[in-house]
């Protein structure tokens, strides 16, 4: 039990998908304009991470190890993530429209997002059970949210200042970004404990 | 191999048939200049015009409210694409940026002609066959077509003035203590 | 684009999917056997910087030994042996480092001197923790040729600690880790020396 | 549109270069560029997948129907990393060990996947090529442009390790810049690579703004 | 009586004692009086006279026209000059039509109604009609005709008066000496009002820097039951209507709607003494006390002046400029509600309630620096706004965003551009928001109704198209018309604004 | 005629603040403190102090230059001054010149003027960059010094001061005593029981007093309560952010320390140790980078508080008060969000209140 939980606030805070593992960039820098914007994406995608991390685990576990097709893992896997945004999209769009007209503009964006296919590439290398890959990757999309979700706060402010005009848009989103890492860098170490 | 091979295409098959049926079932109607719009971005859907991706840029440009700069990853040539998409069906004319004017019709020199009356579109003029026209300020949109039509020139425009009931403060002026010096 | 029935798209992804999947299959087959090999190579390549080559006659990667270590784990421990007598064991330990462990490889002789120790992998900080890797200073050569009773057990102490071995200055906690891991890794040889050093 | 062999060239360069202009494939971006070296290797082997995938594009595009196009570049792209991760293991796997988690992650990697759709899908065999390959080259230019100022700013080096990626014949390139012990630790860890991106983009803004071009504010809606 | 906590507000340098030992003296009549058409809220009024007439003190000068208007009279007896564009007494210093009235010096009465000689008997629409046909406005600022709300009985259901002693205004005695001198005539005022409004509860709230104003209140309020006297704490800005309901009666008024929607109207002591005079004497609205104050003047007074005197004849009666300099700024009303004035020849109208010549030391005003986020405006924002992000959107040109945030709730009480240790024009930023998105909604308008003419023209060609080929096809039967077409009925043509 | 100025809507008077003086207060409340410190520690500090504060306003001066801003009102408003101090007071007092120097850099280069400068800046300009120098340079930032005060015995001399701060005459080594933070840490990495190690550190009283090896900020607790306490009375700051965060501080502490002592110090360990004091009521307080709604302060220093126990706690770093800073920085923006005052006449929501409940007479 303490260990699934460390295994969280790991994912989480210690080891962020987006500040310490890189993963998810581009929405990262792209859609935190605005913070709404930025919730959104951050639901939809913890969602979609969930999901074809499951899906990814099953086809890991059930075809790729016993087969010894390891080689056709990216492949695979990259399937199984464009099917799940798919999929997410077509029961969301049938259970709840309106969960729809506030998610469902964000869908097409996640099938090319780093965080989705690094996460199912993390759980293999890690060697988890299924309970465990599961809370794992939802973990880590929550912190990728909670990141998308401060940073945007973060820009909307910025947005606001009288950034010099050299530096004025991406680059001191940038720099914001890397004064956020360096604030998350006080985490590091949590888990050696 | 073969597991390898034909377990592979059996995924791509399940896929391809789920976005067909979806495409069919669950296809959105576009409006036809969003349509071309958006093919002409990227769809990249990277988000990074503040749209949440390409199809609501479409929108938005379709709608005239972001620039056609909006796309950063299609670059100039994108911009231009969209330019000459678009420039084909809104031509901007000037009119916008000037300043808010109306016309005004001198008395002693209307003829009563007519023709300022067909042209304005709001019906800002009133007069009737040989006789003096004038403008009704309030409708008078500033569109100037009555000042080029006008054979003797006897439509003038001029500048709206601000009354007392219209005018508000200025915006503050940027802090004198900077900027003054600036050089971009 | 016409716009097709779903079998057309199924047709469509399956076909390249098939065909992609026929290119990589393939492409795994040629390349299967070369990377087996730099798998073998890299795992051959840390052992020889612990077991001397001249050590052995046999490879030791084909003569693996699973052993229960100390706190349950199984360790895994490759023998060198020269007219099938084992010269010298290696087997990973781990430490743990100021961020997060750090594993080693330890090469003993018969007589548990140690004939190497290598980093394989830790998250010490660049610059100042990472200075194990022999590549950065030579701090992690010193221990070849010591045994657990030489120095004597409690002196197997970074000298911040009353021990023998010096810490690097600002960071105590990378090479008190990996001391204690080397010492346990003897005394991991001692209680199960003679069960390392059976002949099959 | 008659191809403009050099604009696509200057474009995929400088002009729209995948980083520095279009801000897509930060996440190679910023975990490989802690030494020029790593850089580099990650940048050569997004481009052959570039240039790979751009070709194969843009030859089937024919047979590709609208519906099913993402999955069929995705699949594309992911088929050409696949080989580039088994032929480097195979046979350049120092450089594999390097970069290790990410050369599976190309796939999803933005960039690729843009510049199919926004290029590849529309114009012939030939020009997708050359847009391929030069946005590839511009991509790696721009991670090992990173690369180099943080392992000169982190470590004092530069092209650390170089042989171990090009063999032993680049040995001449390692440099020391800064005395040892001098680095600012920070440039190599994550903070370091936000940074150093966000400084040199607005580099390139002023070198853009000092030749006369309009600087594209990117993201005319974030404009400070 | 128990008080209700408000958030925020500030405890400005009050710098009243320059004045409030002063008592109301009255101005001489000036030679010239000018008299805006409008001075209050609503409509403006419309002249009865011409130029060249002759009236007498309390005369129609114009009537009020539309709902929510109020007539104007002649202040003392004379001649009307003109009728013409006269600088306003507005920041704008723009021309607005004002009737220009000489005096002749004999200050003669014309004749007036009777007064009413048991007011509490009398039916409330009377009183109402008489408050109305005095021109009375509000005297606390707003200037909103006082009789549009004494006609609040009707439709909203109330219980309370609340008469708006608070003065909450740095520099202003003029209530203060009004409620000293004449508290009587404001009991009476505040209670004929009560009648009018139907009202048993009158709550008469002043603060406590004003003893002497209390205690002659709480005298003059003594013999009559239901009517109470509240000390109310010194903090600006006391005196805002909401806050004061809220502050005496805990009930706190909904954005977007009255006082009186949760029962409760707001009269300022003023006002209650003019209707004391236009009720029991039949008096119109022709003078009000103000105060003439600040560091650039020889001496501070409060003053009693006909409506339309120049405020250089004020200025002039409190001895001019001190030392001849000149102020760093001119103001009407108090220094943290009112307006600069662009001129000296710009007239006292019915919401003046000061003259303040400011000097620069006490104006303290200083170049504007970046906001550091201290969040002192927002503690003190009475309204519970956050200033700094609204004037951030609005610096940015966000009128949107700072309409979300609130800019429409802000009343301008100045209590964030007071305290901001950075000096940022937080109000003026709220002023042109605010004017800013009234031009865009009349622009809005402006076009909806600009579209609406283009549409019922398209209707009409189509209508004349389809008439001519009409006729044309009749045409083809019968004899051609020679008659050339175009010429469509005038009435057609014109299109109401 | 005379016409007057009509350029500004009111209101015409104004209160008698400004930013200087607020600045100007901040560090009247610092100088107590620091006058001790820097007798505590001597020369050495004195050239650091020196020169961080001299680099900042050296920095900022250059900054404005190059964005064609004039220099007067910013570099006059003493923000740039009071950063360079905040940041002396947090740098080990015997730290080299050249730290002082980076630190202005990324103070006032990085975090402030890439942002637009002051009041604009998202993030703690003295907390980003000692939390940047102690991640770039680990030794040099955690290698701190018993003190030495002035004129007593074993104290450096100018010119020994001179070469400590500017050339290299002590090895590190030879003055580096770790900060009570830091001995607890480094013994609990080595299974060193709390109870145990505690032993090692000064007792409470001195910590209070600052007898006791660490930052400058650190090691005069009680001057730089006296100071915050102070700066309340002048109402600069408010109480919502340091009680906050003292108040987590402390119930975190003592409630932990309660159940498991070995693992974890005491609440009131935790309030005299460190920076607890200087980053509640200096650093955390910070108008710029904190929330400006009350409420939104309470959330902010309940943050600051909570975050600083756990990376004391659990993470890799010995003190978490810059880090907890930062990360509550970055929070700042969603907390002014979610905490703005109720408006007049709305709810919390924005809808306008329903009218109240009235009777028909
Ligand atoms: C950013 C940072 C990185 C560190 N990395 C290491 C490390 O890799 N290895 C290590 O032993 N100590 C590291 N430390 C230092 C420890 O926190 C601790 O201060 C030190 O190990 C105690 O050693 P000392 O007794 O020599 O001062 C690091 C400190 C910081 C601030
Ligand atoms: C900007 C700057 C950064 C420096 N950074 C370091 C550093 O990271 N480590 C270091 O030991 N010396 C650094 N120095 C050099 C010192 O000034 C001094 O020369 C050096 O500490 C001598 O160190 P030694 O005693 O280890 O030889 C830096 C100097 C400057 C100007
Ligand atoms: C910020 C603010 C302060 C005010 N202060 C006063 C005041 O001190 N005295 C006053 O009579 N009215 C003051 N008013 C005007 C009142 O809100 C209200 O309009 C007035 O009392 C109504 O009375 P009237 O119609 O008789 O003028 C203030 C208004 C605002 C917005
Ligand atoms: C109460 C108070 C606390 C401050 N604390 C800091 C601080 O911790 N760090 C800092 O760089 N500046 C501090 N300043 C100065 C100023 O706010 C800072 O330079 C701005 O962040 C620059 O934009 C403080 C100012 C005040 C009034
Ligand atoms: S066009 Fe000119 S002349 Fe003719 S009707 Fe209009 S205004 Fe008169
Ligand atoms: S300017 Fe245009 S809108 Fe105005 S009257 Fe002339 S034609 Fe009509
Ligand atoms: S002027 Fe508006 S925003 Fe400022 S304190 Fe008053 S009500 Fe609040
Ligand atoms: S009072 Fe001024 S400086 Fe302070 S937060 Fe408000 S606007 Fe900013
Ligand atoms: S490279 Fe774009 S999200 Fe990772």
């Amino acid at each position: 039990m303490q260990d699934l939980a460390l295994l969280m606030v790991g994912a989480v805070l210690v080891n962020n998908v987006v500040l310490e593992r890189f993963l998810g960039l581009c929405s990262f820098m792209g859609v935190t304009t605005k913070v709404d914007t930025a919730v959104g994406m951050g639901m939809a995608t913890t969602f979609v991470i969930t999901v074809s991390a499951m899906g990814d685990w099953s086809l890991q576990t059930f075809l790729l190890a016993p087969y010894d097709l390891g080689y056709l893992r990216t492949v695979t896997f990259i399937l199984v993530i464009a099917g799940a945004v798919q999929f997410t999209e077509m029961v969301i769009r049938k259970v709840s429209p309106p969960l729809f007209r506030t998610l469902g503009i964000y869908l097409p964006l996640i099938t090319t997002n780093c965080a989705v296919l690094g996460v199912a590439l993390l759980l293999v290398e890690g060697h988890y059970g299924f309970i465990q890959s599961t809370l794992f990757a939802f973990a880590s999309a929550l912190g990728y949210s909670l990141v998308m979700v401060v940073f945007a706060g973060l820009r909307e402010r910025v947005a606001l200042a009288d950034v010099p005009p050299l530096f004025a848009g991406p680059p001191i989103g940038f720099i914001t970004a890397s004064l956020l890492a360096l604030a998350f860098m006080g985490f590091s170490g949590i888990s050696a404990n | 191999m073969l597991v390898a091979v034909g377990s592979l295409a059996l995924m791509g098959a399940t896929l391809g048939t789920v976005l067909g049926v979806a495409s069919r079932y669950l296809a959105v109607k576009s409006d036809p200049l969003e349509a071309d719009l958006q093919a002409l971005l990227p769809g990249s859907q990277c988000g990074q015009c503040g749209y949440v991706g390409c199809a609501p840029a479409a929108a938005a440009l379709a709608k005239g409210e972001a620039p056609v700069t909006l796309c950063i990853p299609g670059g100039r040539a994108v911009a231009e694409r969209l330019a000459r998409r678009l420039g084909l069906e809104a031509d901007l004319s000037g009119h916008e940026d000037a300043e808010p004017q109306y016309a005004v019709i001198d008395e002693k020199l209307c003829i009563g002609c007519l023709r300022c009356f067909q042209e304005c579109t709001t019906d800002a003029i009133v007069g009737a066959a040989k006789q003096i026209h004038t403008v009704i300020a309030d409708n008078c949109h500033g569109c100037a077509k009555c000042f080029q039509t006008c054979p003797t020139q006897a439509v003038s425009m001029h500048k709206i003035q601000i009354n007392l009931a219209d005018w508000h403060w200025q915006k503050p002026k940027l802090r004198s203590g900077l900027k003054t010096r600036r050089r971009h | 684009m016409k716009a097709g029935s779903p079998l057309t798209h199924a047709a469509v992804l399956g076909l390249f999917c098939l065909g992609f999947g026929i290119v990589l299959a393939v492409t795994h087959l040629v390349t299967a056997d070369a990377i087996q090999q730099r798998t073998e190579d890299d795992k051959q390549k840390s052992l020889t910087q612990v077991i001397p080559a001249g050590l052995h006659d046999n490879n030791p990667l084909a003569d693996v030994l699973t052993v229960p270590g100390a706190d349950g784990k199984a360790v895994t421990v490759f023998r060198a042996t020269r007219e099938h007598r084992v010269t010298a064991v290696a087997y990973e330990i781990e430490g743990n480092g100021y961020a997060g462990e750090i594993r080693l490889m330890l090469g003993l002789d018969a007589e548990g001197r140690i004939l190497g120790v290598r980093v394989l992998q830790h998250k010490e900080t660049p610059g100042l923790g990472d200075k194990i890797e022999p590549a950065k200073s030579d701090w992690i050569t010193r221990f070849t040729g010591l045994s657990l009773g030489a120095p004597p057990v409690e002196k197997w102490k970074v000298d911040k600690d009353g021990g023998v071995f010096d810490h690097f200055s600002g960071a105590t906690i990378t090479p008190r880790g990996v001391v204690a891991a080397i010492r346990n890794g003897l005394e991991f040889f001692s209680a199960h020396q003679a069960q390392l050093l059976e002949v099959r | 549109m008659a191809a403009d062999y050099k604009r696509i060239m200057r474009d995929g360069v400088w002009d729209n270069n995948g980083v520095f202009g279009m801000i897509l494939g930060l996440c190679p971006t910023m975990a490989m560029t802690t030494s020029a070296t790593n850089g580099l290797g990650m940048g050569l082997a997004t481009a052959a997948v570039m240039t790979a995938s751009s070709l194969l594009v843009a030859t089937f595009r024919g047979w590709i129907t609208q519906e099913v196009r993402i999955p069929v570049y995705i699949l594309i792209v992911a088929a050409m990393v696949t080989l580039v991760d088994l032929m480097m293991n195979a046979w350049m796997h120092e450089l594999y060990k390097v970069l290790g988690l990410f050369i599976p992650l190309i796939v999803s990697n933005c960039l690729p996947l843009a510049r199919l759709e926004a290029f590849a899908a529309r114009e012939p065999v030939l020009p997708s090529l050359v847009d391929g390959l030069f946005m590839g080259i511009g991509f790696t230019l721009a991670l090992t442009l990173i690369g180099a100022v943080r392992e000169i700013i982190g470590s004092g080096t530069l092209f650390a390790d170089a042989s171990l990626l090009l063999g032993p014949a680049f040995k001449f390139m390692e440099l020391r810049i800064l005395p040892p012990d001098w680095g600012v630790l920070m440039a190599v860890l994550p903070p370091g690579g936000f940074l150093a991106t966000g400084m040199l983009l607005a580099g390139k803004r002023y070198l853009d703004r000092r030749a006369g071009k309009p600087v594209v504010m990117a993201g005319a809606h974030c404009v400070g | 009586m128990k008080l209700f906590r408000i958030r925020g507000g500030v405890h400005p340098d009050y710098r009243k004692e320059r004045t409030r030992e002063n008592p109301i003296i009255a101005l001489p009549m000036p030679r010239i009086l000018c008299l805006p058409l409008k001075q209050h809220v609503g409509a403006a009024a419309k002249a009865v006279v011409t130029s060249g007439k002759r009236v007498k003190k309390g005369e129609l000068l114009a009537r009020a026209s539309g709902a929510v208007s109020a007539p104007i009279h002649a202040p003392t007896s004379g001649y009307v000059v003109d009728i013409v564009d006269q600088t306003a007494p507005h920041p704008s210093g723009l021309p607005q039509k004002t009737i220009m009235l000489r005096s002749d010096g004999k200050d003669e009465w014309g004749e007036l109604p009777a007064g009413i000689a048991d007011p509490f008997t009398a039916d409330p629409g009377e009183i109402d009609a008489r408050v109305a046909a005095a021109g009375i406005v509000g005297l606390g600022g707003a200037a909103f005709p006082s009789a549009v709300k004494l006609g609040l009985r009707v439709g909203k259901t109330l219980d309370t008066l609340i008469l708006n002693g608070a003065e909450c205004e740095p520099y202003l005695t003029c209530d203060d000496r009004i409620m000293q001198e004449h508290a009587e005539e404001v009991v009476d005022g505040a209670r004929i009002m009560a009648h009018a409004l139907g009202l048993k509860r009158l709550i008469i709230a002043i603060e406590t820097n004003k003893p002497q104003a209390l205690d002659k209140i709480r005298a003059a309020a003594a013999p009559f039951a239901g009517v109470v006297v509240v000390g109310m704490p010194v903090r600006y800005p006391m005196g805002s209507e909401r806050h004061l309901v809220k502050a005496l009666t805990g009930l706190e008024t909904p954005a977007g709607k009255l006082t009186a929607d949760v029962g409760v109207v707001v009269h300022n002591v003023g006002t209650a003494r003019a209707v004391h005079q236009a009720v029991r004497f039949g008096r119109p609205l022709i003078s009000r006390v103000i105060t003439v104050s600040g560091g650039a003047l020889s001496e501070g007074r409060n003053i009693e002046v006909p409506l339309g005197t120049l405020v250089s004849d004020v200025v002039a009666f409190c001895g001019g400029f001190k030392n001849g300099t000149i102020p760093h700024r001119l103001i009407s009303g108090g220094p943290m509600m009112g307006y600069p004035l662009p001129a000296l020849d710009v007239p006292v109208i019915k919401g003046t309630g000061g003259i303040l010549a400011l000097t620069r030391e006490e104006i303290n005003e200083q170049t504007a620096g970046p906001c550091i986020r201290c969040g002192t405006c927002v503690t003190v924002c009475p309204c519970g706004l956050v200033p700094m992000e609204m004037a951030a959107f609005i610096r940015h040109d966000k009128l949107e965003a700072a309409t979300k945030a609130g800019i429409r709730d802000c009343v301008s009480c100045g209590s964030c551009s007071y305290i901001c240790p950075s000096h940022i024009p937080l109000v003026q930023y709220f002023n042109y928001a605010k004017g800013r998105l009234n031009a865009l909604d009349r622009d809005q308008r402006k076009q909806e109704r600009l579209r609406t003419l283009v549409e019922a023209r398209m209707a009409r060609i189509e209508r004349q198209a389809q008439a001519k080929r009409e006729a044309a096809a009749r045409a083809r039967v019968a004899k051609p018309p020679v008659v050339a077409t175009n010429d469509a009925p005038a009435g057609d043509m014109k299109v109401s604004a | 005629m005379i016409v007057f100025r009509n350029d500004r809507s009111g209101p015409f008077t104004h209160a008698p603040n400004s930013v200087r003086a607020v600045m100007v207060t901040v560090m009247l409340a610092l100088t107590p403190a620091t006058l001790f410190d820097l007798w505590l520690f001597g020369w050495p500090a004195v050239f650091l102090f020196t020169v961080t504060v001299g680099a900042c306003v050296v920095f900022e001066a250059a900054c404005l230059q190059l964005q064609g801003k004039l220099l007067l009102p910013a570099l006059g408003d003493g923000s740039a001054v009071l950063t360079g101090w905040l940041l002396a007071m947090t740098l080990p007092p015997w730290a080299p010149w050249w730290i002082g120097v980076l630190g202005a850099v990324f103070a006032i280069a990085l975090a402030k003027h890439l942002f637009g400068g002051i009041g604009q800046n998202v993030f703690n300009p003295a907390m980003v960059a000692r939390v940047a120098l102690l991640v770039s340079f680990p030794v040099p930032m955690t290698a701190f010094t018993l003190p030495r005060p002035l004129f007593s015995a074993g104290a450096p001399g100018f010119l020994d001061s001179l070469s400590i701060t500017f050339g290299h005459a002590v090895g590190l080594d030879t003055i580096s005593a770790a900060s009570a933070l830091g001995t607890i840490k480094t013994e609990l990495s080595r299974g060193v029981p709390v109870t145990q190690s505690m032993a090692e550190t000064p007792d409470l009283l001195h910590m209070l007093i600052g007898l006791r090896p660490g930052s400058m900020g650190e090691t005069s607790a009680l001057l730089i309560l006296l100071g915050g306490l102070w700066l309340l009375h002048r109402k600069v700051i408010s109480w919502h952010v340091p009680v906050a965060m003292m108040t987590t501080l402390f119930a975190l502490g003592a409630l932990f320390h309660a159940v498991a002592p070995d693992r974890f110090t005491s609440g009131v360990f935790q309030l005299v140790s460190g920076a607890t004091f200087l980053g509640a009521f200096f650093i955390a307080t910070d108008y710029v980078t904190s929330p400006v709604s009350r409420s939104g302060q309470v959330v902010y220093g309940f943050g600051c508080g909570f975050l600083t126990w756990i990376i004391r706690t659990f993470a890799g770093y010995p003190e978490g008060v810059a880090f907890a800073v930062l990360l509550m920085n970055a929070l700042t923006p969603l907390i002014d969000r979610a905490f703005r005052p109720r408006t007049f006449g709305r709810t919390r929501a924005g809808t306008p209140l329903p009218l109240p409940p009235r009777k028909k007479p």
